[in-house]
């Protein structure tokens, strides 16, 4: 995972690129099987442990999801912790600090 | 509309990234994920099971960022901007998409109404955007051309 | 030194120049080259290519055409720059770095087997290597370094060969392009490139020109057609459709395929004269790969 | 009158006999020249990839007996890599003409 942050006039933007492969569920390998669907369903970020983001996603999120939101009250210095979650209970976690 | 790579990449900062298990994540406080929206074939079907009893109106206070042609229907660049007030969700769909419910996000008081994301559109469709504020849901909504068959450029 | 003065002086000559150019051409084609005759003739090619998009497109600064065909199409532009601003490729320059930096089994490492420890070099390729009497590409030179240590050759299309040259090519934005044709042999090495270049085939019978040169900038099929010049300096490319890095030998195998001409093996000899010809092209505009593309 | 009616089902049998064994055998020697063409084409380097299908399509046409259908893909694939060769000569002696400056 790779996460920016970077805060203007108090206003704290995150950008997250998430290295997933987003399978539908719904395309097919070269011998014509299903291949099947392991897609993120729920992304989270905190600040200073405090919740700031949260979003549900589906499998038609491209592959190697990009995200980016904006909270109100980072200051440069601060850590941002972001997870992710997908359809197979796998996770990951990533931290960054807002420029 | 120069960006000096380098140094953008230079301003970056290296995220740790650890593995962590499911249990010892902390809980969050929000819903979990909606199943059946996600599952719902129809945009009709998604928007109900999603936002059960909610009235729906067409606004024009809500900036839906989208390419009237996408270059690659594999990835296609919105945004979502909005200065409804007391905003709680913001929800993506296409029409057109086996499952029309893309995207959901839930918006604090800490955050700004305004979020971007990259998704799939198997073929040309319309894309509305859902902003849930004061218990209304309001809606913008844009077509986006997905083409094929072309020799990329 | 005298040899380049001349060069200049015909560059910024007027039709008569032009009118020896083509003499020397014919003087060329009977096999009767001098080594004036060849730099002349490159230079020539360069200031005429070159001057064809200037013509086609005057809006367009020189140093946009780095920028494949969103150097000339506003609408995609837009939706290029959001890629651009978080790429997809950053995995795959990480991905790259991680093993550029791995030593081999030897205890060497990639570093040993480039100028200035493989860093900043991009623009150095490909080059016409005299004593091997061969175009070497960036993408040579990393499995010839890696066979020169006993390790495997990679695959050329994708995968850990692309993302070695994506690193490499990071570490090289912004260095400009300057690709020289130093001998006989590298030109016709050269003029090889140049001829399938301008040559037709496959069953829809379009050249390369023909698309990227003739009609660049018209919808061909569902989409615009870039330029020819500056073609080789954003790759490897994270293309949407692939939805992966792969190198410029990939892209003009999916090229030649879409003409209904079969391709022509990656890193085999027409490719790499594809390349240098092309790249001698593109003299003077900036390396900027790795970078997204439709 | 009979006998004469006979005769004539006679000869028109044996030339369809004989025209469907000719056919065999010209769709054979027509499909040999499809490969040895798109060979050619394919040295240098300028073979088509919808050539090498034709010949396939039409060596299963002709397995499973339609040779009719075996007979038109066969002449399509040679026409077609005749043309992949006729290109590449004259790409060797007309490329320049392709230069649009």
């Amino acid at each position: 995972m790779k996460i920016k942050a970077k805060v203007k006039n108090n206003i704290t933007k995150v950008k997250m690129l998430i290295k997933h492969a987003m399978e539908t569920g719904r395309r097919k390998d070269q011998d014509g099987n299903v291949i099947p669907g392991l897609y993120i369903t729920e992304v989270s970020a905190s600040h200073n442990s405090q919740p700031v983001f949260f979003a549900e996603v589906g499998p038609a999120v491209s592959k190697d999801p990009y995200i980016a939101f904006s909270f109100k009250g980072g200051v440069a210095g601060d850590k941002i912790v972001i997870t992710w979650v997908d359809s197979s209970g796998s996770t990951e976690t990533g931290e960054a600090v807002i420029k | 509309m120069k960006v000096n790579r380098r140094s953008f990449l230079g301003g970056l900062f290296k995220s740790v990234v650890c593995i962590a298990t499911a249990t010892s994540l902390p809980r969050m406080v929000y819903a979990a994920w909606n199943e059946k929206a996600f599952k719902a074939e129809t945009l009709e079907g998604a928007l109900k099971s999603k936002y059960p009893g909610l009235e729906v109106i067409d606004s024009t206070a809500i900036k839906l960022k989208a390419p009237a042609i996408a270059e690659n229907g594999a990835v296609v660049p919105v945004s979502v901007k909005t200065d409804l007030p007391s905003v709680k969700t913001i929800s993506l769909f296409v029409e057109k998409n086996p499952s029309p419910l893309a995207a959901t996000f839930h918006i604090t008081p800490l955050n700004v109404a305004d979020i971007s994301i990259r998704i799939r559109m198997g073929e040309t469709s319309n894309l509305i955007a859902v902003v849930e504020s004061n218990g209304k849901l309001h809606r913008v909504q844009q077509e986006v051309k997905v083409t094929i068959g072309g020799c990329g450029g | 030194m005298g040899l380049v003065k001349l060069t200049l002086k015909i560059r910024s000559g007027v039709r008569l120049a032009g009118l020896l150019m083509l003499s020397c051409i014919a003087i060329a084609d009977s096999g009767n080259k001098s080594a004036l005759d060849f730099r002349a003739m490159v230079e020539q090619d360069i200031n005429d290519f070159q001057a064809f998009f200037k013509k086609r497109f005057p809006q367009v600064e020189f140093s946009e055409y780095k920028n494949g065909v969103y150097a000339i199409d506003a609408a995609s532009r837009e939706q290029w720059l959001e890629m651009e601003d978080f790429p997809p490729y950053e995995f795959a320059i990480d991905d790259g770095e991680n093993l550029f930096e791995k030593p081999f089994a030897n205890g060497k490492s990639y570093a040993d087997c480039f100028d200035n420890n493989g860093e900043g070099i991009r623009q150095n390729y490909p080059y016409f290597d005299s004593k091997k009497g061969e175009v070497i590409t960036l993408e040579l030179a990393i499995n010839n370094c890696r066979e020169a240590n006993g390790e495997k050759p990679l695959a050329y299309k994708r995968g850990a060969l692309a993302n070695l040259s994506a690193y490499m090519a990071s570490t090289s934005t912004g260095n400009v392009l300057a690709i020289q044709v130093p001998d006989e042999a590298a030109y016709q090495a050269y003029s090889d490139g140049k001829k399938f270049f301008y040559s037709k085939r496959g069953q829809l019978n379009f050249s390369c020109a023909d698309c990227h040169m003739r009609v660049a900038g018209q919808k061909l099929r569902a989409d615009i057609t870039s330029p020819a010049l500056g073609h080789p300096t954003g790759f490897p490319v994270y293309r949407a459709k692939w939805e992966e890095v792969g190198t410029l030998h990939r892209r003009y195998a999916g090229c030649n395929t879409n003409i209904r001409a079969k391709p022509l093996p990656a890193q085999g000899r027409v490719y790499r004269n594809l390349e240098y010809f092309q790249s001698v092209m593109s003299r003077g505009l900036e390396i900027n790969g790795p970078s997204s593309r439709k | 009158m009979n006998k004469l009616r006979v005769f004539f089902i006679a000869l028109n049998m044996a030339f369809l006999l004989s025209n469907s064994l000719y056919a065999t055998a010209d769709i054979n020697s027509i499909l040999d020249d499809a490969r040895i063409s798109v060979e050619k084409a394919a040295a240098k380097g300028f073979e088509w990839t919808t050539t090498r299908k034709l010949i396939k399509d039409a060596e299963k046409a002709l397995a499973a007996g339609d040779k009719d259908k075996s007979l038109q893909l066969a002449k399509a694939a040679l026409n077609e890599a005749e043309k992949s060769l006729v290109q590449a000569s004259y790409a060797e002696t007309h490329w320049r003409a392709g230069i649009p400056l």
